[in-house]
């Protein structure tokens, strides 16, 4: 789960990170009086769910409390990306005299959280990385040992930090930190790290990714928080707790199981044709799942066939098969649906399709599944 | 017997009571997995398909024998049942749970390696293990899996079934299967697993079922190249999920700059192994490097 | 620095901890308004820093707000051993169905947290473990492994807590080593954690002692707290950060390191006299430091001679020789005094003193200045 | 040369440029103490003392070679020397910081034990390390030592100053005498000291210096009683110290149930140490044990 600028701003003020002051609007008459009580000069910002937006025209200036009307009003509504701009935040403008890039994220071979400190900020550290790794530092974090002063300052000088900044930097990074760990987060950034002009150093922007696995111990913040995307679909997949991602092609796919799914649309690649989504109904789920599940696949015009491909482990192909027949009875699909049942009894399940006499293609493979999903998609 | 398991394993069975816990301690006994007891606190004294339950792990250990724990205890208490197997001495551990927070799995894999350096945990989101027509311990379904020379690892349950009744249908039995879990922070690795594999007398070839995210298969191949001496076929899900999504496992998901399966695959190729580009070719690649 | 009970539940609150409702006052006729929001029946409960306030009277139950002021009356102003009740903290009542012992202090011979359990509450936990040692069980906590709900469940139904409490138990006990850890406790207990009629847990009470070395970083919550003397010399001591503890004899004591002083102590009490009290100067301390230390030493009527023990060491013994002087010069001393030089320069710094001509008995050895102060104690 | 110290010795003075450290950094070097570098951020490449600054301690290893630390850093930031100190790869340490919070101390003395087990901590708030006539890493004063055959180990600096003075003026010299602090929770205690005086061939006879608080001198007595080979003399400071009153140091607290002069002194006693209950009492003593 992916936080807005100002929502990640609003954690880190909770742990007394400095952010400049701001207020979120989503009309641009309220720009006005949040100019005017930030002192005039504002940034406005466009609050979306993705990275740069400045190119895109998402951050302007604005040097008056009118001005900041007219710049939120062209923002309010534009699109970024495949996102819209429904909020903007209006901010105070600090001086900058200095960016750095600050993070912490985990390394999943290692099992460890890692540190990334870099003296070029406010552009992509991946970029920075490859152009010019002498000005990046990451170090590894036990979580046993935890991490310590003289580790921020050490990586933060060889980074290229200037020593005047090592305190106040030491003391923002060790407080990201407590945002990583007590926010339960995935990765934490703040890039840019600016230093004022007066020297002092701001967080100027925020990026923060939560542990959706997480949620259950902060149910008030993962509430109040945007959804990271637009898609009326993937809101609905999500409010059903089902595993959907949207894809470019017109090749629905349903299975049981992420890797199961994830290799079934491998399979109609490799048939030759383009999945249209992942979707995990998940373990042990019945008609209601596969009722839901079948209508957010369905749900897009591009898709022109529907593979369902499900392995009967525990549970049975013959139980399946019953919670097939009983959704596709009930919701008419109009598409060509290509079934493929495999494993714990198979062939019952596959006879109870047959004798249902529904509108579905009964395979027994899942190669002669596919070939036949993707070729129904290209006919359609 | 196989992988990480002898004669001398006595299960426990951590959340016996709940749904999941009590249904699959039916089915691991059934398959003639020897479960000694089971915990659930409140519930001691109880007996559920004859197997005793006991408040604490520790019991389990002390009046049972336990050293083997499988672990079906909901998300927000997994944890705390990872701790209390390891305190009590416990060596082997089994974590069915899915949906722990990525943190706390991290925090407690790392404790358990400092602190309990003997014990080995598998998963957390992990099937679990089968040693087909002997041994099950997980939620497996045993039915598919044939006994035989091939030793399967995998990050995915359901895509494991799929392969290992592919192959049971091709006539070739399978020696250990053993899912590590499909969530970011795991215990047992890939790597972990061929180590023992290269040692297993069991074992003739090694399948490997991966997926995009991480890099356990990037390790995996640099250990194959090096020291494998069994014919490994390898198959890595995901060649068409995009960037940034997770693709229902937690722990698939990949990076901006690493963790794409073709990365994996091509990494998997040039340390030797057969790679297949879809489930269903696995089976006849394994044919052909076992030679038949 | 140990907390008032009201402090400490202030504290508690702070992390979560449920505590019943109630108000500190000063005045007795505040108490009429803080029992009636508080319901009516209340308890009044003396706020002293030391324990068994309930068998000298200072906790009474008041069934309407006039008799909590007439409670309180009472008890303001009473002594409660060597405490002047000052406060006094009106608390809803609870009632009681089970009173349980929680509590965490540190085991420095292992340099590990422990955490006790009691099923028996309500008493002093050191009686409970003498007499009925199966109803406490304690258990080393591993600062690396953490404290977990398996340890806090097994080892409260050891200690024969009923498993029905023990959800919320396990819950508070989390809790409570959070307040160990977060705010630097030596000791954090909760004494009785009462079970109410309706099976809830609420603190009965609450104890806390917090590190002094710690308070740096606890700066707000020092300063607010109540000081743990009455006395105006330890008062003053504590002001000056000079480390000081008053004793009942007659020979007052000063020297430079804690061991050297304590050794003092022993040396009188060999000699046949009786220390007055400990009062370290710490090291490198001259002139000012020597001046506040004997006004300290000597500020007692019991007080009959004066022994100062300095060994030097960095700090030499004709430099320490001439700031004695300047103040035994300045304060004019009506005691005997007997100063004790020893280590680098002695012997420069007892011919210093010698031919200052100030009122003071020079001796060489520690014995030697110990049988004399002794003696004038005697005398006087 | 003597506990804990070799010829291959060398220090960084960790604060080097504070006023302490400046001070007892120019006493040390004095004394001969093989003084390699400082480390105070933000002032690398000074020189003081004739001393090279570094900005981190790992710097002075890899460019000195230094293999011990000591440690004259304030409180609030003295636990972060600590752990740069192990990190960096220091097997000694020597903190002389008096007054960090209790909490940190015993994390910082818990994590470095698991991580960097060969790491050895002296203190916090200890004076230091004297070995008479050869070297000196601490805040001792030099001059009242002298080379000869009694160890001194010890909880307090000034009683061991006037102690080890009454030695030297009654001519008996001393091995390696070593304050392990006053803090409630120190790295080496009395017991490991004992260790290794035992195999110490410099070593004749050991004299304790002990303190009211904790356990130190009651396990000392335990070991004593069955592993030591020389003659004991013990002094433990607070006899007339009542319960629960701090006597200066952050140590030196009698809790409700342990910790009394009385019982230290007890228990030494029993174990075959020779007890005195004054300082001036010691030498004497200790002229008798080793038949003087």
């Amino acid at each position: 789960m992916k936080t807005l600028e100002y929502e990640g701003k609003a954690i880190f003020d909770k742990y007394r990170l400095p952010v400049p002051s701001g207020k979120v609007i989503t009309e641009a008459s309220k720009a006005e009086e949040a100019a005017r009580e930030l002192g005039g000069e504002v940034m406005i910002k466009a609050q979306v769910h993705t990275g740069g937006r400045g190119k895109a025209g998402g951050i302007k200036k604005a040097s008056t409390p009118l001005e900041a009307v007219q710049k939120a009003e062209e923002m309010l509504g534009m699109m970024i990306k495949e996102y819209r701009v429904k909020k903007v935040y209006i901010e105070e403008q600090v001086s900058i005299s200095k960016e750095y890039y600050l993070g912490f994220t985990y390394d999943r071979s290692k099992n460890l959280p890692f540190f990334i400190v870099s003296s070029s900020g406010g552009v992509d550290i991946e970029k920075v990385a490859q152009e010019d790794p002498e000005k990046v530092r990451r170090i590894n974090i036990d979580p046993l040992w935890g991490i310590h002063p003289y580790q921020v300052r050490r990586e933060a000088l060889m980074a290229g930090v200037k020593y005047e900044h090592i305190g106040q930097l030491v003391s923002v990074v060790l407080k990201l930190y407590n945002v990583f760990l007590g926010e339960d987060a995935r990765l934490t950034e703040i890039n840019p790290a600016i230093i004022t002009e007066e020297g002092t150093l701001i967080c100027g922007d925020s990026k923060i990714e939560l542990d959706s696995s997480a949620a259950f111990r902060h149910r008030e913040l993962f509430d109040s928080l945007e959804p990271d995307t637009d898609d009326p679909v993937e809101l609905r997949a999500r409010e059903e707790n089902i595993s959907f991602v949207k894809l470019e092609g017109n090749v629905a796919v349903i299975g049981n199981g992420a890797g199961l799914v994830m290799a079934t649309l491998d399979s109609v690649s490799r048939e030759g044709g383009t999945p249209a989504n992942f979707l995990d109904i998940g373990g042990g789920a019945l008609s209601k799942q596969m009722e839901t599940s079948i209508e957010i696949a369905l749900d897009s015009p591009k898709v022109k066939s529907l593979l369902i491909n499900i392995f009967g482990g525990i549970t049975r192909c013959d139980e399946v098969a019953r919670g097939i027949i009983e959704v596709v009875k009930y919701i008419h699909p109009e598409l060509p649906i290509v079934v493929r049942l495999g494993g714990t009894n198979e062939e019952e399940g596959r006879s109870i399709l047959n004798e249902s006499k529904i509108r579905v293609d009964i395979c027994k493979t899942m190669r002669e599944a596919t070939v036949k999903a993707v070729a129904y998609a290209e006919e359609g | 017997m196989g992988i990480f398991i002898d004669n001398e394993m006595k299960v426990v069975v951590q959340g016996i009571t709940g749904r999941e816990g009590k249904y699959h301690t039916g089915l691991m006994l059934q398959y003639g997995t020897n479960i000694v007891a089971g915990c659930s606190p409140g519930k001691g004294g109880q007996i559920i398909n004859e197997v005793p339950i006991y408040d604490a792990v520790e019991e389990t250990v002390r009046h049972e024998g336990a050293n083997t724990s499988i672990i079906f205890v909901p998300p927000g208490f997994a944890v705390d049942a990872l701790y209390e197997a390891a305190e009590a001495g416990i060596r082997l551990i089994i974590c069915i749970t899915e949906g722990i927070p990525a943190l706390d799995a991290m925090h407690a894999l790392r404790r358990i390696d400092v602190i309990y350096p003997e014990t080995r945990i598998i998963g957390p989101n992990s099937p679990g293990i089968i040693i087909p027509g002997k041994s099950l311990i997980g939620i497996i379904p045993g039915n598919i899996f044939s006994p035989g020379r091939v030793g399967i690892i995998s990050r995915s349950g359901t895509l494991t079934y799929q392969i290992a009744y592919d192959l049971t249908n091709a006539g070739i039995g399978q020696s250990s299967v053993i899912g590590v879990g499909g969530d970011p922070f795991i215990g047992v690795k890939f790597i972990d697993l061929l180590e023992l594999f290269n040692e297993d007398p069991e074992t003739e070839a090694v399948c490997i079922i991966g997926e995009i995210g991480g890099s356990d298969e990037e390790e995996a191949a640099d250990y194959i190249k090096n020291k494998f001496s069994k014919p490994v076929v390898a198959y890595v899900a995901g060649q068409t999920a995009p960037a940034g999504k997770k693709m229902g496992h937690a722990g698939a998901i990949i990076s901006a700059t690493a963790g794409t399966a073709s990365s994996k695959m091509k990494a998997l190729k040039e340390a030797g192994a057969v790679t297949v580009s879809t489930p269903y070719e696995v089976a006849d690649a394994i044919k052909n490097v076992l030679g038949k």
